[in-house]
């Protein structure tokens, strides 16, 4: 805190700035100093570094991922043969739940929105996300969140209803205990991290791009950013509403769900299915957006109909908000009007389809390069438009009706979520890794594991197409023999535990190689987009000078004479605002320092709701250190001396 | 000049004569009996044979056969009504439901109790009516477990010499009026299927008329006739079952085609859903000595839960004409087919002789029934003359008097899975068992009835004899208006109410009318009031010990004096929340009726006295 | 951050959420068949100084057990108790969410009261019921008065509103013959 | 492209020959043979659709030249026929989903129109892992009130009303017809149109609780005679008992634990908790489908249910051996 002005005007010392005087090591030097933050476990949990936290968030949900995973081995191994007694009917329908839980909340959207915080700012060109400490809130709120859904798990209380966890049955009178809480409270944790994330990279993308960034010239992995992130402001807060009813239900006897009292099951059912079909979208957009810079870089050259895939972006981003009913096609509903959320899910498929002729479009008229970010491109193809078709059949209401709640539909769901989601998310490890880590994955390993998740996803889920129908319904923890079941469940339980390998075999390749990996220059793969014109990994604050941008493939158009703007501060965090549409160079905003509010914020909401699951009086009591935490998270800083702006 | 004069004379003498004798009259015994006296004014008069003139006794709790529950004597008037004072009173010792009349026969005044079901001989003739015999029948104690609305008596009747009633646990014994000796004791009912008995028993032509309670425990409802020497059964008529067992045959001839048919028992009901079907007899029976029949009402069908009894669910809820001789059925009229909220029909029948214009008259039967129409019905074929609520309702259309049948409001009815709201009237209906009286001097019915509404969710029953089979949650309230009860002065020949008398408590008390034009009734937190039976004012009130639910009675004394007693003691379905302590804080205690009265405990605490009032020496 | 200092957040954290742990258990199998109802007396004078007996080790697995509360509520309405009993109010019979108990408020008198019944015509239900289920009625007429931990106890059921929701109902003052033994 | 050939010919096999008891192939009912058809035509819509894109896919990559530097102008403009590939792409895509949202539109009309017309009526109430069925007639004091069996006359369209006492389950008969959910506080409906005689299995699609897997019922879809004969065995009071350990299965059915769940009509057992039992020894399956009718299964779900079906409703009563065969002889007596 600089001392205030006694009144006469002392002698400002003058403002660093880096201009054309300031340059090369001397300039690095000061902006580490300026960017880095304090040593020490303490500094470490004060980052609020955008790297730092994608970091974090990508590795917590890998995490989640491998615990989740065992689940499903577990699961596989029971459903292996029929009346197997491996896991008993309440083990093995709290397994599913968490199974879906876990991957659906604290794996598949954290993980997008982890990739979306590291690289957004780097390939927008600025120095840091909107709100930095925000994004730190964030993390620690999806990680206790995860914690608390995890230690619910191992003390008894997890939840067992399912992932939707539908009413009466996790209602106050047939959820017993407090595992339908524990999972109503996780999904209020992670909805508000999801939120935050959103919010900040909304933020991020609108107003600090690289000045020449038009909208016309953003990567197309920035819109699927874009577009996710509205989609997450406009369909969490559905989630939050019905856990927050399911809640007040369980805990305070309020009557929303309660059928005598006029209340309605299908009220929940509407409220969630109206975030839960957004939601597989916020997972599988981000997708697109890694396929499409994959496919640009491998196919050495930018991607074909950019409009069109931004279009569709869009267009799939608002079309996801019109067709929730089709999860409800057997609840009764009038038959009329399914054949309209018939047709809103078939719509759907169109921008996906029109993205995919792009995509091979772009390969058509590129020179491809086969490696491993490739390859999982082109798996990704070849599984998802299976699902995407899978999709189009149970999309109508006489079909549905007949396949709804099989395994049919879970065969649908993994090849859309593996195949469209967790692909193109291998694929942009391996992409991104160097820049990352400084260091390739190893081809080879990664051709091996390649080659076996794809052929051990369709073993593993193609024949749960036949086993749904044969007639076996979702979430049986066994079925009888002799109705033709056998085989395609023992193929599936095999190509669960080839899948099961090919991970690990993911794993152990990121792991070797961020020590012994081929060392990787700021741009390994020769791609276009800003990211690769930092170092690898990139200092603390990403460009030595904000990039300017003429064309849609920086890189490829203006390889070595970057041009960049001059004029930020150095002694002091500060960012370059641009304008939204066009940005052009705006405002200088100073950027938020490292500090352990967040952390204690974080830990102060988490302990109230954990509290509030448990008694009500936990909200009025919790509000206390709540509001302590994020008064000190918002003092300002008194603004130093200012010099007048000075942009050469 | 001089024979005006002398006509002028003649004239006022003979207006003295006439004065003189008209005054003379008016304090002899001998009056213009007040049929005739009513007739010429185009009113409903009461059935010349059942209800002889008053000899100052009370033998049974309706007073006569018609159920008039009319006092002939006129000594105390709405003048001198203002004076009355407490003459002695009688503690019984116990602090359950106080329904049951006291009654007096020859200077001796018999007080029958809630359960234990003591029987008191009190001798009038001495100052402070001491006890002279007590009677203790010790019922068995478990009968209280299965009794579904308190454990109460309705009273006791006297004939021939001696005291007939009915014990909770299901006996039904004669007692020596002299010396207090049992003569004899049958045992009816069975409380290990949940059967009780409460009812006041009817006797006549020799016979002892007793029926079951326990429409909410899964019973199969039943009247029986005992012999009144022997106490051996007579005969016995199911309310449901096959046409054997309900006493069903070719004397029979139901008014509409919707009673008509063979075995309806048990072709209107799920198969089995009779032989646990509710239709008991828990409420009053009237007799015509004149056709030697019999009316009564049977109770609600079981279980409260519509959906699980599909049907019209035959012979529940409805009126019985029976030949008291040999219990054939002479005809039956359903008020409240396929009942949806535990409407049953066993209300007090008064039995008249009715204008239909012209000068005619008809043998009727009228009755405010507990689905609150208040009915007239032929007597001999059971037809319905005309039916007009006399409470509020807003689940029923009304009565299609072509058909006989009852028109439910669509859309009220109680489903699993979705309660229904503002049901009026609520269970308890427009009027319970607390009957009315009819004073022939104003031609008015006085109804202490209820204004309550209820909302009502259903489920699936479990049948286990000997325990409730119900299958519903009741929540009830005070109705329109915010007051819980009603007196209202009903003219059966306009079919219209001709005053009201707002109560904040529900009314659970009988009334009592007297030919000096006033009304006795009780309130639920104590006030004994006596009203002006022309316009409603209130002429007299007194506060006793603990809440009226019991018949207030009127006999001439030792003295020649006209006594008025009440017996004060809170209970019943209404009073439980008091009697058996329940806890206020569940609205569905007491199958729902704790919400209704939930101030009740702060006003009133549990009692069982006897009051008697006279006017000062 | 001292390891120590770590190490003790670690523990007190995990020693607050184990207490939670057994509060769920659903065990269907449920304790060995011989399963029996203790006859232990009412409240009321034990001549000669001798002790009453102690209270059953099992009525804790029963009492703070959520599954075997919930299935109490489920048996309560099946069994038309509720005829009876209302939801804790009382009707026929007496209410039970109120702090006065004729023949004793502890759990295993409660469990006799429901096997043997009582003269003023509770059934009795030895015979109709298995042990298992008295025993979990017993918990759920224990938890009408409050005596269940809040975070094991039911908010509301799927039926017409009734009494205040259980997890804000306050316990009810514990009488001398349930604190003399507990 | 073998492996994928292999995939695809072992799907189509098994769509023509299966005969399972519980397969939406199993062409047994009008709904589920309007199912076949319009699948098959999705399949054939599908699987062309994802050969063009697979075999775009792959001509992409077949002419991709090795160019690995980075020469002037890489990212030049596309060759002209793409964009018009892309419009004809495009319009098929808007042509395929028109005619298939249209031929869906179409069986689903056809279907609701075929169900204006139904000749009887079913009540299935279902309860926390087994299905409570009445047969509804206009004469109430012919209902019949049976579990977990549903009998159907061929050819005859039966009106299914549905309804949940507990939590939201789904009524699935997969050879018949698609599935319905049963919500509590509401009544959905179904419309059966038997076409072949047979016996199929239905289970509980919609997740609802610990024994959510073994919630089945069996449906035996029989001639217009055999029904009504069944229909008028199902409508007789139960057999009485005849040998003395039948006569003491029958003393200890009526005075003890199970006639406080279970009804016998004729009995004094008249429970409405758990499944009615007055024909039980008829039924094809005990506990909703968990075990087939047999003496051996008999006695080992009446002795100890909780090990056979953990976690349902019905508890381990610990009789004793002599009680045991007695209540074992009653049931079995219960034809």
């Amino acid at each position: 805190m600089t001392p205030r002005s006694k009144g006469r005007a002392t002698k400002r010392e003058p403002v660093l700035r880096d201009g054309p005087d300031l340059t090369g090591s001397d300039l690095e030097e000061r902006l580490e100093k300026t960017w880095s933050r304090p040593r020490g476990f303490i500094g470490w949990l004060a980052s609020v570094d955008h790297k730092e936290i994608g970091r974090r968030y990508i590795f917590t949900a890998l995490g989640f991922l491998a615990a989740a995973g065992l689940l499903a081995l577990h699961m596989r191994l029971q459903l292996m043969f029929p009346d197997n007694d491996i896991l008993g009917p309440s083990a093995f329908n709290e397994a599913f739940t968490m199974h879906g839980t876990t991957m659906m909340f604290l794996f598949a959207v954290p993980v997008m929105q982890g990739v979306q915080i590291y690289l957004t700012p780097i390939m927008v060109g600025t120095r840091a996300m909107a709100f930095p400490r925000l994004t730190a809130f964030s993390y620690y709120m999806y990680l206790f969140g995860g914690l608390f859904l995890w230690a619910g798990h191992f003390l008894h209380f997890g939840p067992d209803n399912g992932w939707f966890n539908y009413v009466p049955l996790s209602g106050p009178q047939y959820g017993v205990g407090k595992r339908s809480d524990a999972w109503a409270q996780t999904i209020t944790f992670t909805e508000v991290a999801a939120l935050a994330v959103a919010v900040t990279l909304v933020a991020t993308i609108f107003k600090q791009r690289a000045p020449g960034m038009t909208l016309a010239r953003m990567p197309i992995f920035v819109w699927s950013t874009l577009v996710t992130s509205l989609m997450v402001v406009f369909s969490m807060p559905a989630i939050a509403l019905v856990s927050g009813l399911l809640l007040s239900d369980r805990l305070v006897g309020t009557q929303f769900f309660n059928p005598v009292e006029h209340g309605d099951p299908l009220l929940y059912q509407h409220l969630f299915w109206f975030f839960g079909h957004p939601e597989v979208y916020i997972i599988f957009l981000p997708a697109t957006g890694f396929v499409s810079e994959i496919v640009a870089t491998f196919s050495r050259r930018t991607i074909f109909g950019y409009p069109i895939v931004v279009l569709s972006l869009v267009g799939t981003g608002i079309l996801a908000f019109g067709l929730w009913v089709h999860h409800m096609f057997a609840t009764g509903l009038p038959r009329v009007g399914y054949s309209f959320y018939t047709a809103a899910s078939m719509a759907v498929s169109i921008p996906t389809g029109l993205q995919i002729f792009c995509w091979i479009a772009t390969i058509w008229d590129g020179r491809p390069r086969l490696q491993v970010p490739m390859l999982y491109v082109i798996g990704f193809i070849v599984t998802f438009v299976i699902g995407g078709l899978s999709g189009i059949i149970i999309a109508a209401v006489p079909l549905d009706l007949q396949v709804h709640d099989t395994y049919f539909i879970v065969a649908h769901f993994h090849y859309v979520l593996i195949g469209g989601a967790v692909f193109p998310l291998l694929g942009a490890i391996t992409y991104w890794y160097p820049k990352l880590t400084g260091r390739m994955m190893s081809e080879r390993l990664g051709n091996i594991s390649f080659w076996t998740i794809f052929l051990g996803f369709q073993l593993a889920f193609f024949p749960m197409h036949i086993a749904g129908l044969m007639g076996m319904p979702r979430r049986v923890y066994t079925y009888p023999a002799g109705m033709g079941l056998e085989l395609p469940n023992m193929l599936s339980s095999i190509g669960s535990f080839v899948v099961a390998l090919a991970v690990l075999m993911f794993v152990v390749n990121m792991a070797a190689s961020f020590r012994r990996g081929e060392r990787a220059g700021p741009d390994p793969w020769d791609a276009a987009s800003l990211e690769w014109a930092t170092a690898s990994p990139p200092p603390w604050y990403n460009f030595a000078h904000i990039p300017a941008v003429e064309s849609r493939a920086p890189l490829w158009d203006l390889k070595d004479d970057l041009p960049v703007v001059h004029g930020l501060r150095v002694d002091d965090r500060e960012l370059l605002m641009t304008s939204v549409i066009s940005a052009s160079p705006d405002v200088r905003e100073p950027s938020a320092t490292p500090s352990i509010w967040p952390l204690i914020s974080a830990i102060a909401v988490a302990v109230t709701f954990i509290g509030s699951v448990f008694s009500p009086w936990a909200l009025v009591f919790g509000a206390a250190p709540v509001g302590i935490a994020l008064t000190a998270w918002f003092w300002p800083k008194l603004p130093g001396p200012f010099a007048e702006p000075q942009i050469t | 000049m001089r024979r005006i004069l002398v006509g002028l004379i003649a004239v006022v003498a003979i207006i003295a004569l006439v004065a003189f004798t008209f005054i003379l009259n008016r304090k002899s015994p001998v009056q213009p009996t007040l049929q005739q006296h009513a007739a010429s004014a185009g009113k409903a008069t009461p059935a010349e044979a059942a209800s002889p003139p008053d000899d100052g006794n009370w033998i049974m709790p309706a007073k006569d056969y018609a159920a008039t529950r009319f006092s002939g004597l006129g000594e105390i008037t709405q003048a001198n009504v203002g004076k009355l004072q407490v003459s002695f009173t009688f503690s019984t010792g116990t602090t359950e439901g106080f329904e049951a009349p006291p009654l007096v026969v020859n200077n001796v005044m018999y007080v029958v109790t809630p359960w234990p079901n003591n029987l008191f001989a009190l001798d009038l003739t001495k100052p402070g009516a001491p006890p002279k015999w007590e009677y203790k029948p010790n019922p068995a104690a478990a009968a209280k477990g299965v009794a579904c609305c308190g454990p109460v008596n309705r009273g006791a009747s006297y004939w021939n010499g001696r005291i007939f009633m009915n014990l909770l646990d299901g006996n039904a014994v004669a007692v020596d009026a002299e010396s207090g000796k049992e003569v004899w004791r049958t045992k009816l009912a069975d409380i290990q299927r949940g059967e009780t008995i409460t009812m006041a028993p009817l006797v006549a032509d020799g016979k002892v008329l007793v029926g079951n309670s326990g429409g909410e425990m899964g019973v199969r409802g039943w009247l029986a006739a005992l012999d009144a020497d022997t106490g051996k059964i007579v005969w016995k008529a199911y309310s449901t079952g096959p046409d054997k067992d309900v006493l069903i045959g070719p004397g029979y001839q139901a008014p509409y085609q919707q009673d008509k048919g063979r075995d309806l028992g048990v072709k209107s009901w799920p198969p089995g859903y009779w032989k646990i079907g509710g239709g008991t007899v828990w409420g009053w029976v009237s007799y015509d000595p004149q056709s030697k029949t019999i009316f009564y009402g049977t109770s609600n069908p079981g279980p409260w839960n519509q959906e699980q009894r599909p049907g019209d669910n035959k012979f529940t809820a409805g009126v019985f004409a029976r030949d008291i001789g040999t219990g054939q059925a002479r005809w039956f009229y359903q008020s409240t087919p396929h009942d949806l909220y535990d409407h049953d029909d066993i209300n007090e029948i008064l039995l008249v002789d009715y204008p239909i214009g012209n000068g005619r008259r008809i043998p009727a039967l009228i009755r405010p029934s507990r689905n609150g129409f208040f009915y007239v019905q032929d007597r001999r074929t059971g037809r319905v003359l005309s039916a007009r609520p006399y409470g509020m309702i807003n689940v029923y259309k009304g009565v299609d008097l072509r058909s006989g049948r009852l028109i439910p409001v669509a859309g009220m009815e109680p489903v699993p899975g979705r309660a229904v709201r503002n049901i009026c009237p609520a269970s308890p209906g427009a009027k319970d068992w607390n009957p009315s009286a009819f004073s022939p001097v104003t031609g008015l019915v006085y109804i202490p009835h209820l204004n309550l509404c209820q909302d009502m969710g259903v489920k699936n029953a479990n049948y286990i004899a000997g325990t409730p089979f119900v299958g519903a949650d009741v929540k009830m309230y005070a109705g329109p208006g915010g007051n819980r009860g009603v007196l209202t002065a009903w003219d059966p020949v306009a079919q219209r109410a001709v005053f009201e008398i707002k109560e904040d408590l529900p009314l659970w008390s009988p009334a009592l009318a007297t030919a000096g034009g006033i009304v006795f009734y009780g309130t639920m937190d104590g006030w004994f009031k006596a009203i002006d039976a022309r316009t409603g004012k209130l002429l007299w009130q007194f506060k006793t010990g603990s809440g009226i639910i019991g018949q207030p009675i009127s006999y001439r004394g030792p003295d020649g004096h006209q006594y008025i007693a009440v017996p004060s003691g809170v209970g019943g379905w209404a009073g439980a929340i008091v009697s058996a302590q329940l806890d206020p804080r569940d609205p569905s205690g007491a199958l729902g009726f704790s919400n209704a009265v939930k101030d009740l405990p702060k006003r009133v605490s549990a009692g069982g006295t006897v009051y008697v009032f006279a006017l000062p020496k | 951050m001292s390891s120590r200092f770590r190490n003790s957040i670690w523990t007190l954290v995990s020693l607050a959420l184990l207490a939670g742990c057994d509060r769920e258990k659903s065990n269907p199998r449920g304790q060995p068949l011989a399963e029996t109802i203790p006859d232990t007396s009412p409240d009321t004078v034990f001549p000669g100084d001798a002790k009453p007996r102690p209270l059953d080790p099992r009525a804790a697995d029963y009492e703070q057990n959520a599954f075997a509360i919930a299935q109490g509520q489920q048996l309560f309405g099946a069994m038309n108790c509720v005829g009876c009993h209302a939801h804790g109010g009382g009707g026929m019979g007496p209410a039970l969410m109120d702090s006065q108990w004729r023949y004793g408020g502890r759990i295993d008198q409660i469990a006799q009261s429901i096997a043997k019944g009582r003269p003023n015509g509770m059934p009795a239900w030895e015979g109709k019921l298995t042990d298992r289920q008295i025993w979990q009625l017993a918990a759920f007429v224990r938890s009408l008065s409050g005596q269940a931990p809040k975070d094991a106890v039911a908010a509301r059921a799927d039926e017409l509103s009734n009494t205040p929701p259980q997890t804000q109902t306050k316990r009810e003052p514990a009488l001398p013959s349930d604190s003399a033994q507990q | 492209m073998t492996r994928r050939g292999l995939i695809v010919c072992s799907f189509l096999l098994c769509l023509a020959a299966c005969s399972g008891i519980q397969t939406p192939l199993g062409n047994s009912g009008a709904d589920d043979s309007s199912f076949i058809r319009l699948f098959v035509t999705f399949l054939v819509v599908c699987t062309v659709m994802y050969l063009l894109v697979v075999g775009a896919l792959a001509g992409a990559l077949a002419n991709r030249r090795r160019l690995l530097t980075v020469e002037e102008g890489t990212h030049h403009e596309s060759s002209p026929w793409i964009r018009r590939a892309l419009i004809g792409w495009a319009a098929l895509i808007v042509a395929g989903l028109v005619g298939l949202t249209i031929a869906s539109f179409f069986t689903d009309r056809a279907a609701a129109k075929r169900a204006m017309r139904p000749q009887f009526t079913v009540k299935i109430i279902a309860n926390q892992w087994w299905w409570d069925i009445i047969y509804t007639t206009p004469d109430v004091s012919q209902a019949v009130h049976t579990a977990n069996e549903l009998h159907l006359p061929v050819g005859v369209e039966a009106e299914v009303s549905l309804e949940s006492n507990d939590v939201i389950h789904s009524f699935w008969v997969p050879n018949l017809a698609g599935k319905q959910d049963l919500i509590p506080g509401r009544t959905t409906d179904i419309q059966l149109l038997p076409t072949k005689t047979g016996l199929y299995r239905g289970q509980c699609a919609e997740f609802c609780g610990i024994q959510h897997a073994n919630m089945a019922l069996a449906v035996q879809v029989e001639s217009r005679e055999a029904f009504l004969r069944w229909i008028a065995q199902q409508r007789r009071a139960a057999f009485a008992p005849t040998t003395p350990t039948e006569l003491a299965g029958y003393h200890y059915f009526t005075t003890h634990e199970c006639s406080s769940c279970h009804s016998i009509a004729g009995t004094p057992a008249n429970g409405q908790v758990g499944p009615d039992l007055t024909h039980v020894a008829s039924r094809r399956t005990i506990a909703a489908g968990a075990l087939p009718m047999s003496s051996g299964n008999l006695y080992g779900w009446v002795a100890d249910p909780q090990s056979q079906k953990p976690g349902n409703k019905m508890p381990t009563i610990g009789l004793a051996p002599n009680e045991l065969h007695a209540v074992v002889a009653y049931l079995q007596r219960l034809k």
